[in-house]
């Protein structure tokens, strides 16, 4: 690292530093500056050389012994800083340099790491545990049980399903795990010769959506009486999409609603139109703003993780069953993490909380 | 002649609000022209939206001025059009490459961002000091929030029958999340009458100029 | 008198629509009870002497407007009765021209006589927030070389002994999100010493009231329609915010009515069902 | 095979990603944003896939004479109007096919798609949103019933709150003693939001993040495969 040392005036202590150095493991976006000048020293002010090499101004301190971390640089690029001082007989300024660089590991992401890494090796063991025949107990979800009845309800009154599945993109979990169930119900209304409506949002969840339809009739040997049509899009605007979805709900009048997903503020508007029609509603998203809408205006909902948990749920697979053990072990984990903090708060010990709570 | 587009702009402007409000009362024909022209107008809308501000900008405009520095963008450009095989069946199975790329990806990134934001954050916060010296409602209100997030937590746990003594806390979990329900129901009110005050003023200040 | 579901809907409906319409035609000026934060802004502006300049800064854009527009209606109205010069800066770009909108309304119902340069003036939009703002504070001039109209800024009567920000006596950032009310406190209160208040929308109030604090960073706080309305009633009027803020009420008040009605329709059908079981079981 | 690459491509990609996130250095601390880069692109040209279904479906709708096919028609033409203004003369700042199409909007004052956009697209949008005053209305008249100890709490905690939030809700109880302003409506209100409701919706938070990190980690492994469709 290249050092710059220019003081313009005479200096009356000797131990006076402005230091500029890389912070280390990170991704080389900031740099750390120290100085350390005699008390007699106020108003001092730090500047950096912008591009054109002139000074501005970063942060004005009383402090004659502080530090300022500078964030949002270029990596591998050479900065320049100032810092001049003043006190009652004259003025100091001083002028360094420094590079930030990247390193390979994120040391504030530790804590990050440690947490992911051991909630997917439980997860992967209850697996492998499922895998070696060992029965593992999962209560019932209310929610889930009641998806095969819905489409029973259905398939009596001669009426067709609607699924929604969100209002997210594929890139959102939420709408994947919406689709796997979709697979689960897709097969049971195969079996059952009931029609389903999925309209989507966007163009990615509708090849998604028809694909894995498309599947489950094959699987059920209904191939025939998959529809292509059955599966199509919209719009992608909120609430056009919405519209839509109002007018398919009044004029089919399907005897059972699917809301599973990501859902906003439209939630609401949904679920009451679909309760005037008079059809059984289940709902799930983990969007925990909405759920109050889905709550009071649903017969059923999937809150948060249980829309996760759904389709490991329905397939009955040992293997995705075992995953939810996993889930399991990390919520007794984190309720002993949480009080482990409590007591080490209330004793003064903070450390433990900062090692949790690092900026991400 | 603006002057009068404009005005008629208006008109039809609460012409539709009309349309979409008479759903209220029940579907009708004003609701379903209102309803199939949001549909089709919204849907052309977000296909020239996404040509001038995501394709052209971030793909064929970097393309164009400097073809082999963003060399790489042909790759997404490529899976792209691999998406669009679907359109025919015997072609369709091409589009799974890109469709797994994208939901790898999805399921990682989601991975992240979720233990994060809504997990490890969440964790810390609650790491408190409930006794607050002085202050008997904060000290009570900071032991509800323990106690609350950690009964809350237990309510979701699959691998027990929510019997006898293990019943208790996730009943207490669900009091906590009904008490939440409520209130955010209570909180949104606000904010969805604040929309329908926001119609009104249309129809009544800028259509009917009845309201200042 | 039986009532099927869908239309006991139908009449939540229209109800609810006249009731909100209704406030909104005919005012009603309920008096709202002022929370300590709306009055401290209120007295920072109501407390400063006339003749003094003082800037509005409007942070924020359409989007917004019916949440910050009646609080600056409000405050413009104040401080021109209390005889202060106004500056208008804005940390967003459509701000400057949604100051225009409120001055000209101003001055059409309330103050004919103002004269632009005397008593107000719109020196625009600045980018960089922060930036822009330290600046002020070490020259006006220099950050405002000219006003939105083109005015150069020394030929403009009001600002004469305004060299700095020091020389202001108070700014208010009207503030829908960064930058805004944040940088004004960071910048003009922090390093200049400016007493900073305002108005922010609801959701993101709580952001701001730590800074309400013993260091008066924060000289009070508007949040939201309901302190805009608490404002309106402080200066004695019945503003906007205090119209929709009825609507407002009355839509809460009738959603309660609609739950006590609910309740007491389904007590009256238990009621009815336990009497007709009794009377099976007696006869 | 017309399986196995796709399970591959989502374990690489998935693992990638995930790497990533511990690797401040390039080109792995680029990664994610590029992906997500590539996802917009792509999603992009997939939007294709969903107009031509859109089409697809109005148009068998109107050939069928089904039911309401003549509104379909309609969505069908506004469609088509909203598009073709769109190319040819752009939108906003951007100019289409034709330019700016100035002569248009001396006429109209605006651009035609901008036109459409602000007075009916708007209204449509705008008004359908405000539906949920009415529903959140008729929603509450209906749930908030006196049944259980559960749908008490419900209900109280929700009526405490639309309370605490209007301005009588500070009237009502503004007569309390100072040593009882713990019980003033507002400040009970805000004690609701900060405690109890913070405390469940962490719970959700935290919970639901563990369910997150179970799915991806069954569909990055190819444990869940059931998006992917059939194997034919």
């Amino acid at each position: 690292m290249l050092l710059l040392f220019g003081a313009f005036c005479s200096l009356t202590a000797g131990n006076t530093t402005l230091n500029v150095s890389d912070v280390p493991h990170d991704a080389g976006d900031a740099l750390l500056i120290k100085w350390n000048l005699p008390a007699a020293y106020k108003d001092l002010t730090l500047a950096k050389a912008d591009s054109a090499g002139i000074w501005q101004e970063l942060n004005l301190s009383q402090e004659p012994v502080g530090e300022f971390t500078d964030t949002d640089l270029a990596p591998n690029q050479e900065y320049r800083y100032r810092l001049t001082a003043i006190s009652s007989s004259d003025t100091v300024s001083f002028i360094k340099n420094g590079i930030p660089t990247e390193q390979w590991f994120y040391l504030k992401k530790m804590s990050f790491l440690i947490f992911l890494l051991v909630i997917s090796f439980a997860i992967l063991f209850y697996i492998w545990l499922a895998k070696q025949g060992k029965d593992l107990f999962i209560r019932r979800i209310n929610g889930l049980d009641s998806m095969e009845e819905a489409i029973g309800r259905a398939t009596e009154k001669g009426k067709p399903i609607l699924f929604v599945p969100g209002l997210a993109d594929l890139d959102d979990i939420q709408t994947i795990a919406a689709l796997t169930i979709l697979s689960h119900l897709a097969r049971k209304s195969a079996e059952y010769d009931t029609d389903l409506i999925v309209p989507c949002r966007s163009s990615m969840v509708l090849s998604t959506a028809r694909e894995i339809v498309k599947e489950a009739y094959q699987s059920a040997n209904k191939a025939d009486s998959y529809k292509e049509q059955s599966v199509f899009y919209l719009t992608d605007d909120q609430f056009g999409y919405v519209a839509g979805i109002d007018g398919i709900m009044v004029r089919e009048q399907p005897a059972a609603n699917f809301f599973l997903g990501t859902f906003w503020a439209e939630s609401l508007i949904l679920t009451e139109t679909g309760f005037g029609t008079g059809a059984i509603q289940t709902a799930g998203t983990a969007q925990a703003h909405q759920l109050p809408f889905f709550i009071v205006s649903c017969d059923y909902t999937l809150i948060g993780e249980e829309l996760f948990a759904a389709s490991a749920y329905l397939s009955k697979d040992a293997q995705q069953l075992g995953s939810l053990k996993g889930h399991d072990f990390g919520k007794l984990l984190i309720i002993l993490l949480i009080l482990i903090g409590v007591v080490m708060e209330i004793s003064g010990l903070h450390w433990f909380t900062n090692f949790f709570s690092p900026e991400l | 002649m603006a002057e009068f587009m404009r005005v008629f702009g208006l008109y039809l402007g609460a012409f539709f609000t009309f349309c979409i409000f008479s759903f209220l009362y029940k579907d009708n024909p004003f609701y379903k022209l209102a309803e199939q022209i949001f549909v089709g107008i919204s849907a052309a809308y977000w296909l020239i939206y996404i040509i001038y501000n995501t394709l052209m900008p971030n793909l064929f405009d970097k393309l164009i001025n400097d073809f082999s520095g963003n060399a790489i963008l042909l790759i997404p450009a490529a899976l792209g059009i691999m998406m669009l095989m679907r359109i025919h069946p015997k072609t369709a199975w091409i589009s799974r490459y890109p469709l797994a790329l994208v939901i790898g990806t999805s399921a990682a990134i989601s991975m992240l961002r979720y233990t994060k934001s809504d997990l490890l954050q969440q964790v810390s916060a609650t790491m408190i000091n409930p006794i607050v010296p002085g202050s008997v409602i904060e000290t009570v209100g900071r032991f509800l929030l323990i106690i609350g997030t950690i009964c809350g937590i237990y309510f979701f746990y699959f691998s027990k029958k929510q019997e006898g003594v293990y019943a208790v806390p996730s009943k207490i979990g669900i009091w906590f999340l009904m008490m939440s329900f409520g209130a955010s129901f209570g909180y949104t009110v606000m904010a969805r009458v604040s929309l329908l005050i926001g119609r009104l003023e249309f129809l009544l200040k800028d259509w009917l100029h009845i309201i200042q | 008198m039986k009532l099927t579901p869908l239309v006991e809907r139908r009449i939540i409906y229209i109800v609810l629509f006249v009731a909100v319409m209704l406030p909104l035609i005919f005012p009603i000026g309920w008096r709202t009870e002022v929370s300590t934060h709306a009055r401290m802004a209120y007295d920072l502006i109501d407390k400063t002497h006339a003749g003094k300049v003082v800037i509005i800064s409007f942070d924020y854009d359409p989007s917004t407007m019916t949440e910050l527009h009646p609080m600056a209606l409000s405050m413009i109205e104040h401080a021109w009765s209390k005889g202060q010069k106004i500056i208008v800066t804005a940390l967003w770009p459509q701000g400057p021209q949604l100051a225009d909108e409120a001055f000209e309304q101003i001055k059409k119902t309330k103050f004919p006589n103002k004269v632009y340069g005397e008593d107000y003036v719109n020196l625009g939009y600045k980018v960089g927030g922060m930036v822009s703002i330290q600046a002020m504070g070490r020259s006006m001039q220099e950050v405002f070389p000219e006003d939105s109209s083109g005015l150069k800024y020394e030929d403009i009567p009001m600002l004469k002994n305004i060299t700095t920000l020091k020389d202001v006596a108070y700014v208010s950032s009207l503030s829908a999100g960064d930058p805004g009310m944040k940088n004004w406190i960071m910048g003009a209160h922090d390093m200049f010493g400016v007493a900073v208040t305002g108005g922010t929308t609801a959701i993101s109030a709580p952001g701001f009231i730590p800074y309400i604090n013993s260091q008066n960073q924060l000289v009070g706080l508007l949040g939201g329609l309901k302190a805009a309305s608490e404002y309106e009633s402080l200066m004695g009027v019945v503003g906007p915010a205090s119209v929709k803020m009825d609507a407002q009420s009355v839509a809460h008040l009738l959603i309660l009515v609609f739950i006590a009605i609910g309740n007491i329709k389904v007590l009256v059908a238990k009621r009815k069902k336990s009497q007709q079981e009794q009377e099976v079981t007696n006869g | 095979m017309k399986k196995n690459i796709p399970l591959l491509i989502v374990l690489v990609a998935g693992l990638l990603v995930i790497f990533s996130e511990f690797i401040p250095h390039r080109p792995f601390s680029m990664i994610t944003e590029t992906l997500e880069n590539w996802f917009m692109i792509i999603s992009g040209f997939a939007m294709l896939l969903g107009q031509i279904s859109l089409i697809q479906v109005n148009s068998a709708k109107v050939r069928n004479k089904d039911e309401n096919w003549v509104y379909y028609l309609i969505g069908l033409i506004s469609f088509a109007v909203m598009l073709i203004t769109g190319l040819l003369w752009g939108m906003d700042k951007t100019a289409g096919i034709l330019g700016h199409g100035e002569g248009i909007k001396t006429w109209l004052g605006l651009k035609p798609f901008d036109y459409l956009f602000e007075n009916v697209y708007q209204h449509l949008s705008a008004t359908m949103f405000s539906l949920l005053a009415f529903f959140i209305a008729s929603a509450a008249y209906r749930a908030f019933i006196i049944r259980s100890f559960e749908s008490n709490l419900l209900m109280i905690t929700a009526v405490i709150v639309i309370l605490g939030r209007s301005s009588f809700g500070a009237m009502l109880t503004g007569w309390l003693p100072d040593s009882l302003s713990w019980l003033h409506l507002p400040k009970l209100t805000d004690f609701i939001m900060e405690f109890p409701n913070s405390a469940a919706q962490r719970a959700i938070m935290i919970s639901a993040g563990l369910g997150v990190i179970g799915s991806s980690l069954r569909i990055i492994l190819g444990i869940e495969r059931s998006y992917l469709g059939s194997d034919e």
